[in-house]
């Protein structure tokens, strides 16, 4: 990977990060409703496996979304108004923080019922196969998703019809408050695809060049022969989502991990490539809080969707 | 026109828009080499090949699942599930993905999904496999659903539903598929979403759909033969539903009995009830009545599990009730 | 009498009756070391240890299907579902197992299992975590549906759910944890199947339960202010329907208004409207109206959310209309 | 296994097969209604399964319920009458062919929803031990159920909770029209087990003897350690339910399979023990024969069910 590239992601870890913190003051102000789930802490996970997608390639996740959309090139803008619930937002207002999605940058949602977005993945990469297209389809998802019978159901047929789908586990250690071993028979995950005969790799989800590069291989996998499950381990430096009382983990777990902070980890890397100072770095992170504040003026002087809107959203329409 | 049975119907409705459009597809479990496991989509896997009807494992959650994904991008599923108890394991794709992703992401994603499903009862199946649960389905906004009663219907509705870019849940009987009726040689569709007169009568309004219109249409001749004309609407659609056609006849029967094979309670007539009542309050001259299944799981035994379903003779003596 | 929130009504239900009868045991997400999503289980993990208060992992289905095979064998589950538009992942469960197996093997099993979820819109979660689709539970015999509306009734209710050999599906709302009432000192048990008068009043029958109970008992007092006597009757339980008390209280005041938090069409007022017509059709001196959800997937915009929900100002409004 | 036993085993195939038989008839003469599962070929596996076990320990399977109905004890009569939709049925003309259960035998059903029985399997296991009784849960499959979510999530939780349970897969080639692996990722199902970390075993469901066996070492297993899958490899030898017509294999490999039937190969067996003779078995298959006709008989002259034993059974009562 070309600094310039590594620099760009560098600018957008940031980014996500400098936009959920943010976010969290906007919720604890009451400006954001409903669920707020951060991506603090996995920033290097869905930054490295999108790095590796070409543009054909279509992205799904879960409720813990907003990293994901800005990956996937969504502007800040629109992810921010979004969380204030306007009419400029990504879903127009309707979605709110678990459901932004973007069509048009292949990006399929943000989808808040656990393991349900899996089989809508099989479906999607089922579709680009049948049309002879070349894309792979994108699917993240906890670790406590791979007990539902959905992932069960969707990488068995998967499988079964050779379709183009990555699979990203992310392995944050917990379901909310269970931990891996309380909930899943196998706690290392990518095990489960040996039940389907289905190759898998695990990856450090705190070094964005290792999951970059894992990533890319397993695309490579999954244009040439089907489906690839790949784990990145990881961890969640915040609650499941605001207001977790976090009693199920010891503050010392969360110190340890954040001691390897995805972006901490980066931006060393950074530091010790030639021809990037601390000044290019300080410049890319005034930047992120720059577009950052500059999304939240913007949230917060659009307009709110309409009643009109609405119902004008129910059905689709008659034919096609 | 052509006299042709419902599963000919629906399997037509099928091949022909298969042929118009190759965005269509099908896939269910056994509907490509066995055929269809009540033969409607018979010869469909030779003629169109194993990737446009595709069987699956079973595993209706990632059917419907896989479904609405490959509509999300762009092709036009028609999943089969093998009867609409089963359903219920891929009630949270149809519910809260067929029905809600359109809305809930702004508008940006389309599901032009059909979910054919097949229910009803009377055939000593069991309590589980014998049910009529549509109205369950029809409580949701973002879903379109279907369920005719007439060969002529279901296929052009079914091709509606094809070319439909909103879901719909198209729900089949199985006692139906053996019914004959005429069925137009050209090309036709059928618009969901509009109920119709299938007899004309002046004494009583009879409501239903599916194999209940059917049984009302017999029990329009039984009655005929009393001096009785009974107006026998069919609703076609549950949702969204037209009250056009059974308000206006209501108005000038004021008398009405809805018909349904599923339960009485919290079922399909409550709804058209509470609706004519809301509209053509004035209009009543009796209480609206409902004909519909006994509150039972269906047992085995043949003759107590047609004592259960509602026939002929129930509705028959329920307009002498209403009269 | 003691002040209690809703929580603690439901909570001290689950911990007397565990103390009660040792074959009570819970499972669920986070039921157990996060002490309970909506803290009702607090305390229970270290109180009655993990084997009496089992954390799952998140697979609905097996939540349910394992409450009903316990309850098979002898235990008495709880089985808490997160929230109930995650019951439509254990729909099979509930509607095909908790609800038929005892009819269906002739009475030989009983499914004494209870299935806690909480439902409601109004906290901008979005279309597919804000419905109340609990009428779509009610339409199945077998099951017994009950959503009480007061801290008291809350807890006797649940009570006799818990020592119920039948199946429960007990609905709650996450809006009305916090909602305070009398609740007695001593122990006491509501009945299943039982309506009740919750306010009296001679001129208007608002009929509810819930949430919209106290948007109903609301509305009832504002009504007052005008001069106007709502009675509020609280149907608490949807399936078995008691329909006495709204009957007798329809019979006086000859005026009805249904209040429900989910969409209106194909909904509990549907139901309610049908049998007050079909039970006192004579006594009805203007239409019975409804006030429900607009029909849509709920938006996350707070304050189109809350325009598509019922509220008091709608009741009100509507009661005027059939005055 | 001694000569008695082996005797006994006999017999309970022979009545299973014959009764199947005679079902078939009483099917086509319309007397019969529903679905009808024919377990014809595939008797080793339950027969071999059920004689392992003890009094405690629970039998549950799918709708291809027979054969497991008479091996956990149930009358001839009994399944006839319930066949036959008589009150005399062990469901009491509730249930049929799909749906038999003798719960004083432990037997918890005959359950039509594929995959469906295997939560409650899940649960019975779980208040067994939960109890601290020593019982185990004896749970049937077909391999096409293995595709469904239920598959998943009951074998994960039955692993996390390490529950008394013996997972049975009787891999009869086919689910429906549907051959194994087109319908699944690994054609082999014990592989599987390795998804949950599961001990598995796999063995030839044509020979009872061994399945006997091997289910014996399965049941001290799980009696021991918790869950065990075991895959018996066996074969319908009719269609899927009356009236399949069975487009989907070669009369060939019927023909093929046919030759190891079941109870041939146990006959052949018994034949080469020294003082089983010709007889003793011609006795026993007579015996069977005249049990399944005094069966069609005994519920041919049994009453219907009314409806007031019907509505009797919508609800089981207020209180215990
Ligand atoms: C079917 C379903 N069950 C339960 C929930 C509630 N819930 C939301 S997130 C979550 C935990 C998911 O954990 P994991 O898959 O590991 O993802 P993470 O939150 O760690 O990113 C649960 C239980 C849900 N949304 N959907
Ligand atoms: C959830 C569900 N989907 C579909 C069906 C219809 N169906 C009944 S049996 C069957 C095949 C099952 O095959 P398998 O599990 O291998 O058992 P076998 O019939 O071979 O004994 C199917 C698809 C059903 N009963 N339940
Ligand atoms: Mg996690
Ligand atoms: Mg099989």
């Amino acid at each position: 990977m070309d600094q310039k590239e590594k620099l760009r992601l560098y600018h957008e870890m940031v980014l996500i990060r400098r936009l959920e913190e943010r976010s969290a003051d906007l919720y604890r102000e009451g400006k954001i409703g409903g669920f707020l789930h951060l991506y603090i802490g996995q920033e290097a996970v869905g930054c490295g496996v999108i790095s590796a997608r070409r543009p054909q390639d279509r992205v799904i996740t879960a409720y813990r979304d907003h990293g994901i959309a800005i990956s996937c090139g969504m502007q800040p803008e629109a992810v921010m108004a979004e969380l204030l619930g306007k009419d400029t937002g990504c879903s127009r207002g309707m979605g709110g923080s678990m459901h932004m999605a973007d069509v048009d940058l292949n990006f399929w949602g943000g989808h808040a019922i656990v393991g349900a977005h899996l089989p809508l993945a099989t479906g999607m990469a089922w579709a680009d196969k049948h049309r002879g297209s070349d894309a792979a389809t994108i699917c993240f998802f906890g670790e406590g998703a791979t007990n539902i019978g959905y992932f069960h159901e969707a990488l068995n047929l998967s499988m079964v019809w050779k379709l183009p789908v990555l699979w990203v586990c992310e392995n944050n250690e917990y379901a909310m408050g269970t931990a891996v071993e309380r909930a899943s028979a196998v706690d290392e995950i990518r095990r489960k695809a040996d039940g389907y005969g289905m190759p898998n790799a695990s990856v450090d989800g705190m070094q964005i060049l290792e999951v970059h590069r894992a990533a890319k291989q397993a695309l490579d996998h999954v244009r040439k022969h089907g489906p690839f499950l790949l784990e990145a381990i990881t961890y969640r430096f915040m609650g499941h989502s605001m207001g977790d009382p976090e009693r199920y983990r010891e503050s010392d777990e969360i110190r340890k991990w954040r001691e390897n902070d995805p972006i901490g980890i980066f931006r060393k890397h950074l530091q010790g490539i030639k021809g990037v100072g601390e000044k290019t770095l300080e410049r890319e992170e005034t930047r992120a809080e720059e577009q950052v504040e500059a999304a939240i003026r913007f949230a917060e002087e659009s307009p709110d969707p309409t009643l009109d809107n609405l119902m004008s959203l129910i059905y689709a329409g008659e034919e096609s | 026109m052509a006299i042709k049975t419902m599963r000919e119907a629906i399997s037509e409705a099928l091949w022909e828009e298969m042929e118009r459009d190759e965005r269509v597809v099908i896939l269910g479990e056994e509907v490509g080499l066995w055929g269809g496991t009540y033969a409607v989509t018979k010869g469909f896997y030779d003629h169109f090949g194993p990737e446009r009807v595709r069987d699956t494992p079973i595993a209706e959650g990632v059917i419907v699942g896989a479904a609405n994904g490959a509509a999300m991008a762009g092709l036009r599923p028609v999943a089969e599930l093998m009867t609409i108890n089963f359903a219920f394991l891929a009630m949270d794709q149809i519910v809260n993905h067929s029905a809600k992703l359109h809305a809930m992401f702004g508008g940006q994603m389309t599901l032009p999904v059909v979910i054919r499903a097949v229910g009803g009862g009377g055939r000593q199946l069991g309590s589980t496999h014998s049910q009529t649960p549509d109205v369950v389905f029809a409580h949701f906004p973002g879903l379109k659903v279907v369920s005719p009663g007439t060969p002529h219907d279901a296929k052009g509705l079914l091709k509606s539903a094809v070319r439909s870019i909103d879901p719909v849940m198209f729900i089949e009987n199985a006692t139906l598929y053996q019914m004959r009726g005429e069925v137009p040689e050209d090309e036709y569709l059928e618009p969901i979403g509009v109920s119709k007169v299938q007899r004309a009568g002046s004494d009583v309004t009879l409501i239903s759909y599916a194999k209940m219109l059917q049984i009302s249409l017999q029990a329009g001749e039984r009655l005929a033969a009393e001096g009785i004309e009974a107006e026998v609407v069919d609703l076609r659609t549950l949702r969204p539903l037209d009250m056009e056609p059974a308000l206006a006849s209501f108005k000038r029967t004021n008398r009405a009995v809805i018909v349904e094979e599923g339960w009485c309670a919290y079922g399909v007539g409550a709804e058209v009830a509470a609706r004519l009542y809301e509209e053509a309050f004035d209009y009543a001259d009796a209480p609206i009545r409902r004909v519909a299944q006994r509150e039972v799981p269906l047992p085995y035994n043949r003759d107590l599990e047609q004592q259960m379903l509602p026939g002929v003779e129930d509705v028959v003596e329920m307009v002498r009730e209403v009269l």
